[in-house]
């Protein structure tokens, strides 16, 4: 159980004109016990920021704090066997000559306890994740999902301040990764921190406390996720954890108990606005793929052309194009009573929509 | 006039192989000698494996030692020579049946280095604690040179298997080849060593801290013996072939390579002593080749190897 | 079975590819397979069981085993170390260190070995000057068994070097730093996670550095005779020496012994690998994990010294002895003589001869063995040809039994004109090159199948599906696809059969010289300086080749080339 | 574009005692044109049935006829190279040597096209799925998503007659696969027909025309995406398609018009039931996850406990138990206002439920 605090870590791969800034600048600041998630696209940085916690890898300037222990900071890097972290790696990277029990007594072992000691532990932890009845096997006679339960018992097993997860669940099934996150979030009532690499919003959005956007080696907005999900601050961010439609649109009257007026084309609709007050009339929409209803075809509302359907058990994915003059791309997420077919022209209103905060530079970030 | 291919399996070296051809070709334009070279063994081997397979195609041999010429023998391989002029010739250069003929005179004595504490005169000296180590002798497991070493040395009455034993007992090693003996000599890694005369010969001219020393109780000697194959294919041409090698052409050829030749009235080579003044071991030709297997077991028990 | 679906054409070229076998492969096999039998059984029986049962024979047996396995533990301690070292920890030179280490191996046997004790003999005289006369008695110490053993291990090491190191380079960065996150210390990691996962390359490493060791013939011919220590080649050696009437059913039983122990070996391994478990790891060990802290630059320099000490001492040894005007004359600049190298060039048409007779007999096999291990492995590898399969063990045979056996068993074989066509093939480079074929192929196919094993399968079916023909599948998929591993196997072949000796000793005739039999004549006439430059001629030639594989291989996917890191 | 016709195909692996028997007599009819998706869990066989449609594998009995061709039959085994089928492998299997031009071009050049006839065709393939810029990398340049896309247009530059899809997106990301998923919904106007084999089945209902289900080398059910979905005829396909939660009841009343009255507990409510008035008391509901709506605390329903609560953006995923003498687990999809907590006891009313239909033996099928 312990804080983390991250002040201002710069990482470059490489040097000279070749290098590569994989971190630049991260300040961030974990409570014990917190659940956070690093959620962001390939390459942004997120699996260098957990190594450099893990201390895998060097940071080039700032510094990390574990607990009271400063671990890493100019001239200083505690090496990670020293760190007391537990790593979960996405390749579940288990030792394939251990039996399952050994793999997860590894840990106790290093840190000095006798066999006697540490028996009962390992088998608590293979309790916790169901696969006491497997402790004999090799990683070899197990599926991808067990092997992956054996590397949370493993990394969980010495009780760590921080356990940390580096896309865990992205080699897995979609029926198992349900299955692993009940695991994990079960593994939460324990004493450690947790921090979570992940670039399936999905999985941040279902398991943290707060997630952390990143992109290009900054953060973008740190929140909880329902606030990420209603109020993202960037349109990256909008875009990449809801999967948002970002609209350009009309203010029609400023912001009033959380609540503007807005206009697209000649459809005039509610939206939610955090501005306090600005009047600025150009603004950008944020609608999420669940927010439009199918209304009657002469109703007041946008008409879209649907491009493809996608059945997905009890409702439709649809992609649809706007029609009229700004013929923008949308994501829907139709009812399954909307039965909505490839040619159809629907007629929908919106039912939620959040107004882009006005937009902060990016220049300002790097 | 002799024609035709001539096919010759030679344990000579290279450079000797390729020179009997020319001058032998100098008299016989028209024969093609096509010959196979290599070690003893591997002439040999080649010989049997063909001879096994039912069709030799060897038509004269010529290698270093007579064992081997009397097991072929034995095995009524060979073609009985009649037709050679031996008048010049010592009996104990050939075969009394006239199977296997000698082609020339190479004796092994001692090669020294420059550098050696202590010079041997005889085989004797080579007990001498101060060579201690220092010894090396070619293997008669491997060479039929030094069998016949191993053969005279055993039936020598002042020396004896005692002797043999207590080269041993000196630390003398015992190596697969002459070549292997000479480069020990020559770069000083031994001082002395048991060695064809030739080598030693060629070696000191060229500059090498080498001297070769006939010892006090005599050399021994092989005579590089030739047979024809009595399934030999171009008969004329290997007669005219072996005929040529004992004739005074091809001993006067031979003494141009470095070799004693077989009569006292041709000159050995420049440097060499006359062949009047070697002094050899009393070798009995036949109780040594009968005696050769017996003599390489009881080697091998006390050099192993 | 999937075989069954295998199209007309396949059909054709596995019968062609099975009559490749059995001609060149398994008639030799089969032949000295039946030899013995006869020996064992026929009327040489009794010379042959006691040949079998002399005490000789024991002695020969025994130390065989320990050269075997001293050779195989010193070149496993000795590779393995040097893998460790060279991929784990940012070691520098990489480039040259592993280059050094694998070219030494390269190096004919005999040539190693003769350098080596002459190396000797400048130290044994620098002692001598200094007043330690006691020195003067002392045998050069390479002579024994230990020598033998340092020698082989020394030679055979990049064997396990290799592996390991492929080995190594296949382990999961994460299964490291797994380890490392849950608090063990490098030592412990080394012990308990890195050397039980590479224990697989290990011993197929060891296993293939046994059966070289016990099948050596120059290390022993050169250091055992002298040092009174005897294996079973040299033993086979001597045996047909002797030349008793029993020499050949003798030295077809005693290779067989050679035989059984390799298969011993090779045994020992199969074992293992069925116990080892065999995870396919995709992601591969960029950077090192570990650094040796304030040991790792001088334990890099010694070792990157050490290294070229073993690849340069030998060769300068040659180089030296070669420019020499005679034995034992010191070497100055003045009196350095090229007259062995017009000799050899110049005054010996053999020369040219054997030059051009060995790269032909190494281009020519290689590329024939190059053609046919592409067919053999794809029958064996990708439509799982069961029969093929069951044939692979006989294709070792050839390789581990000594030289001069299967030469024997050549001759015995082509000697008489084939019936029907009335000509025969003896004395003719055609026996050699036959000889060369049943030799390496399984030096060829191995890294062919191997290679053939890690390609996707899908990726041939692929070509199945979208494909026209099956030539049109071959030559643009398929060859293009397992061309580094076949290059790979080529190469070996090359280098091998360029100064292949023990075969082609016994083969070859006028006009056939090979170069080893050429430098085997001149050594053999006591003129080793110019067997020494022939020597020098045929590493230069070998040293551009190998540059100009790197050349080409630069193109060409990681790992095809052996030397490069 | 062709009819393909497969009839009680066997397909066993080894031999006697050891035989694995992975097709037991599947038969299938498929229309011209049709996108067909084979749905089942791992192992089920459905690689070893795509590849005995496109001759890698040879059947032990049971024809199959591509159009008005027999390809395989006892004693015939037509080559692949002769069947005229598209494959896209899982791995993408592309050849690493040749350009994405080359790749594309293969089988034109294979099926005796000039490089100037086929060039166009190259490029119009590589159109399709938006890659003509990359004709001149090789496939080692190539992200996962970009290989998988030059993949389809290697498998249909040709016009095949069938291609054959064996889990295309198996090994993409979750956003990638969306993005593959709208270039394979385009494909569908070309004329081939195409099978898809997959075991998520997110993608065989948002994909297929008809969805056959695979079970141990059986067909379940061959239906449409919503019949499978709302209509499952076994417990395998209810739980495997759609994630159903299935629950004993009592019938109260018998079908009319489609719908009977049924009791879970106390609790009573309409269930769709095609069982043409049987009377059975005993029966088994399937119910969805987002069949539940949350109702007042009194109302009458059924009473869970909130077991794990995932947050998905703009609904949450719900893993509860039924509270009563029937402790079952349910999973269940509630909306974002439903605001769900861990430890919650909620009470939820049936909004669709559907009767299974009485068990067919599975002997039946063997
Ligand atoms: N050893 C390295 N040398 C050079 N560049 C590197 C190295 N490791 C990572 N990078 C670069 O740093 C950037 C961030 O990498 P990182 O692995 O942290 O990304 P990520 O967010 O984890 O992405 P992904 O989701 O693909 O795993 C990437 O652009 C990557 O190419
Ligand atoms: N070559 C083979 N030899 C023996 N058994 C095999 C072979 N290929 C497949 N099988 C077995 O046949 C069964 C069906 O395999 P298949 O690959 O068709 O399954 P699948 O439905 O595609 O599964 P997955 O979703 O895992 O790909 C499996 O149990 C598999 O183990
Ligand atoms: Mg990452
Ligand atoms: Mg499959």
């Amino acid at each position: 159980m312990a804080r983390i605090k991250l002040q201002d870590i710069h990482k470059h791969y490489g040097s000279g004109a070749n290098a590569f800034h994989a971190l630049r600048g991260v300040s961030l600041e974990m409570h014990s016990g917190e659940f956070v998630a690093l959620l962001g696209p390939s390459g942004s940085g997120k699996t260098t920021l957990l190594r450099a916690i893990a201390g895998l890898e060097s940071i080039n300037s700032g510094c990390i704090q574990i607990g009271d222990d400063l671990v890493a900071a100019p001239g200083r890097h505690v090496l990670p066997e020293r760190r007391n972290v537990g790593v979960v790696f996405q390749s579940h990277a288990l030792w394939p000559h251990m039996t399952v029990f050994d793999n997860v007594l590894f840990p106790l072992r290093e840190s000095g306890l006798s066999a006697a000691q540490a028996s009962p532990r390992v088998m608590e932890a293979l309790a916790q994740v169901d696969l006491q009845a497997l402790a004999r096997r090799t990683p070899g006679e197990l599926s991808g999902g067990q092997k992956q339960r054996v590397a949370l018992a493993r990394a969980m097993v010495a009780r760590p301040r921080v356990i940390l997860f580096d896309e865990p669940l992205a080699s897995l099934d979609v029926e198992l990764r349900r299955d692993m996150m009940r695991h994990i979030d079960q593994m939460r009532s324990t004493q450690s921190s947790m921090v979570y690499v992940t670039h399936n919003q999905e999985e941040a959005l279902a398991l943290a406390d707060r997630v952390v956007v990143l992109s290009e080696g900054c953060i973008e907005q740190v929140d909880t996720p329902i606030r990420l999900c209603r109020e993202p601050q960037t349109e990256m961010v909008a875009r990449f954890v809801g999967a948002g439609n970002l609209l350009p649109a009309r203010r029609i009257s400023a912001a009033q108990g959380g609540l503007a007026e807005v206009a697209l084309g000649d459809y005039h609709f509610a939206a939610r606005d955090t501005s306090a007050g600005s009047t600025q009339t150009e603004l950008r929409l944020c609608l999420a793929p669940t927010a439009f209803v199918v209304a009657a075809p002469n109703a007041p509302g946008l008409s879209v052309l649907v491009e493809h359907v996608f059945f997905q058990g009890s409702s439709y994915a649809v992609d649809a194009v706007l029609q009229g003059a700004l013929a923008v791309p949308l994501s829907l997420v139709l009812p399954f009573e909307a039965q909505p077919r490839r040619g159809d022209v629907l007629r929908l209103q919106v039912r939620d929509a959040w107004v882009m905060p006005e937009a902060r530079g990016t220049s300002q970030l790097i | 006039a002799v024609s035709g291919n001539l096919s010759l399996y030679t344990s000579q070296p290279e450079r000797d192989a390729r020179g009997t051809i020319e001058a032998f070709n100098a008299l016989y334009p028209n024969v093609k000698v096509n010959v196979f070279r290599s070690g003893t063994t591997e002439v040999l081997n080649r010989l049997r494996t063909e001879i096994a397979a039912g069709s030799p195609r060897a038509d004269v041999l010529l290698i270093a030692d007579a064992i081997s010429m009397e097991a072929l023998k034995a095995d009524g391989r060979l073609l009985r020579m009649t037709h050679l002029n031996t008048q010049q010739i010592p009996a104990r250069y050939f075969d009394n049946e006239r199977t296997y003929i000698g082609t020339k005179l190479i004796s092994t004595g001692l090669v020294v280095n420059s550098k050696a504490p202590f010079k041997p005169k005889s085989w004797k000296d080579l007990l001498n604690p101060a060579l201690k180590g220092q010894i090396v002798m070619p293997s008669p497991l491997y060479s039929g040179a030094a069998a016949i070493i191993v053969g005279a040395w055993s039936r020598t009455p002042d020396l004896g298997w005692p002797f043999i034993e207590g080269l041993k007992a000196n630390k003398a090693i015992a190596v697969k080849g002459n070549g292997a003996v000479l480069q020990q000599v020559a770069t000083g890694e031994k001082m002395v060593g048991v060695l064809v005369d030739f080598m030693a010969f060629n070696a000191a001219a060229k500059g090498s801290p080498v001297e070769f020393i006939t010892p006090k109780e005599g050399l021994t000697y092989v005579t590089e013996p030739a047979a024809i194959l009595n399934t030999a294919s171009n008969l004329p041409a290997a007669q005219a072939f072996v005929s040529f090698l004992v004739s005074p052409q091809g001993q006067k050829f031979s003494t141009t390579l470095g070799y004693f030749p077989l009569q006292g009235n041709i000159t050995p080579p420049a440097g060499y002593p006359k062949v009047e003044s070697l002094r050899f071991l009393p070798m009995d030709a036949d109780a040594l080749l009968k005696g050769a297997e017996a003599d390489r077991k009881r080697f091998s028990d006390i050099f192993g190897g | 079975m999937s075989g069954s679906r295998a199209p007309a054409q396949e059909r054709w070229l596995l019968w062609l590819a099975l009559a490749f076998l059995a001609v060149f492969s398994l008639l030799p096999a089969a032949y000295l397979a039946l030899q013995m039998g006869l020996a064992l059984l026929g009327p040489t029986r009794q010379a042959v069981l006691a040949t079998l049962m002399s005490p000789d024979a024991w002695r020969a047996s025994q130390h065989t085993l320990e050269v075997g396995l001293g050779g195989a533990t010193l070149a496993l301690i000795y590779g393995l170390v040097f893998a460790l070292f060279v991929s784990l920890t940012p070691a520098r030179p990489r480039q040259w260190l592993v280059f050094a280490f694998v070219v030494q191996a390269l190096l004919p046997p005999q040539v190693v070995a003769l350098a080596w004790t002459q190396l000797w003999l400048p130290l044994k005289n620098t002692l001598i000057a200094q007043g330690w006369d006691s020195w003067q008695a002392i045998s050069n110490p390479l002579q024994s068994r230990e020598g033998i053993i340092l020698l082989l291990g020394i030679h055979y090491a990049p064997l396990v070097f290799l592996t390991v190191r492929a080995g190594l380079l296949n382990l999961s960065p994460e299964v490291i730093e797994a380890a490392r996150v849950c608090g063990a210390s490098p030592r412990s990691i080394l012990r308990r996670v890195i050397l039980p996962l590479v224990l697989p390359a290990l011993v197929a490493g060891g296993a293939l550095a046994f059966v070289s060791c016990i099948g050596n013939f120059g290390i022993p011919a050169f250091l055992g005779i002298p040092g009174d220590y005897l294996v079973l080649p040299t033993l086979i050696y001597r045996e047909l020496s002797g030349f008793g009437p029993a020499a050949i059913p003798s030295a077809l039983v005693l290779s067989a012994l050679v035989a059984v122990l390799a298969a011993l070996g090779m045994g020992v391994q199969r074992v293992f690998l069925r116990c080892g478990s065999s995870e396919v790891i995709a992601t591969r060990l960029k950077v090192p994990p570990f650094h040796l802290g304030r040991w790792q630059t001088p334990v890099a320099m010694g070792l990157t010294l050490w290294v070229s000490l073993l690849l340069l001492a030998p060769l300068l040894a040659l180089l030296a002895k070669s420019v020499s005007p005679g034995l034992g004359i010191a070497l100055t600049w003045a009196n350095l003589s090229l007259e062995h190298y017009s000799y050899v060039l110049l005054h010996n048409d053999a020369t040219l001869r054997a030059f051009v007779n060995s790269v032909s007999l190494s281009v020519g096999s290689a590329l024939v063995l190059a053609v046919v291990s592409l067919f053999l492995a794809y029958q064996m590898a990708y439509r799982r040809n069961v029969l093929l399969r069951r044939l692979m063990p006989w294709i070792e045979v050839p390789y581990v039994i000594p030289g001069v056996v299967l030469a024997i068993a050549m001759i015995l074989l082509y000697l008489k004109p084939l019936p029907l066509l009335g000509w025969s093939f003896y004395n003719t480079l055609w026996i050699i090159f036959f000889a060369y074929l049943a030799r390496f192929l399984t030096i060829q196919l191995r890294p062919v199948l191997s290679g053939f094993m890690q390609m996707p399968r899908e990726m041939l079916e692929a070509a199945e599906v979208f494909g026209g023909s099956f030539v049109s599948r071959m030559w643009h998929i398929v060859v293009p696809l397992i061309l580094p591993s076949v290059t790979a196997g080529a190469l070996l072949v090359m280098l091998l059969s360029l100064n292949e000796l023990t075969v082609s000793a016994l083969l070859w005739a006028t006009g056939t010289e090979t170069l080893g039999v050429l430098v085997f004549g001149l050594e053999q006439g006591g003129e080793s300086a110019a067997a020494s430059a022939v020597g020098i001629l045929s590493i230069v030639i070998t040293l551009l080749c190998m540059l100009l594989a790197s050349r080409l291989g630069r193109r060409l996917p990681e790992g095809v080339l052996p030397w490069r890191a």
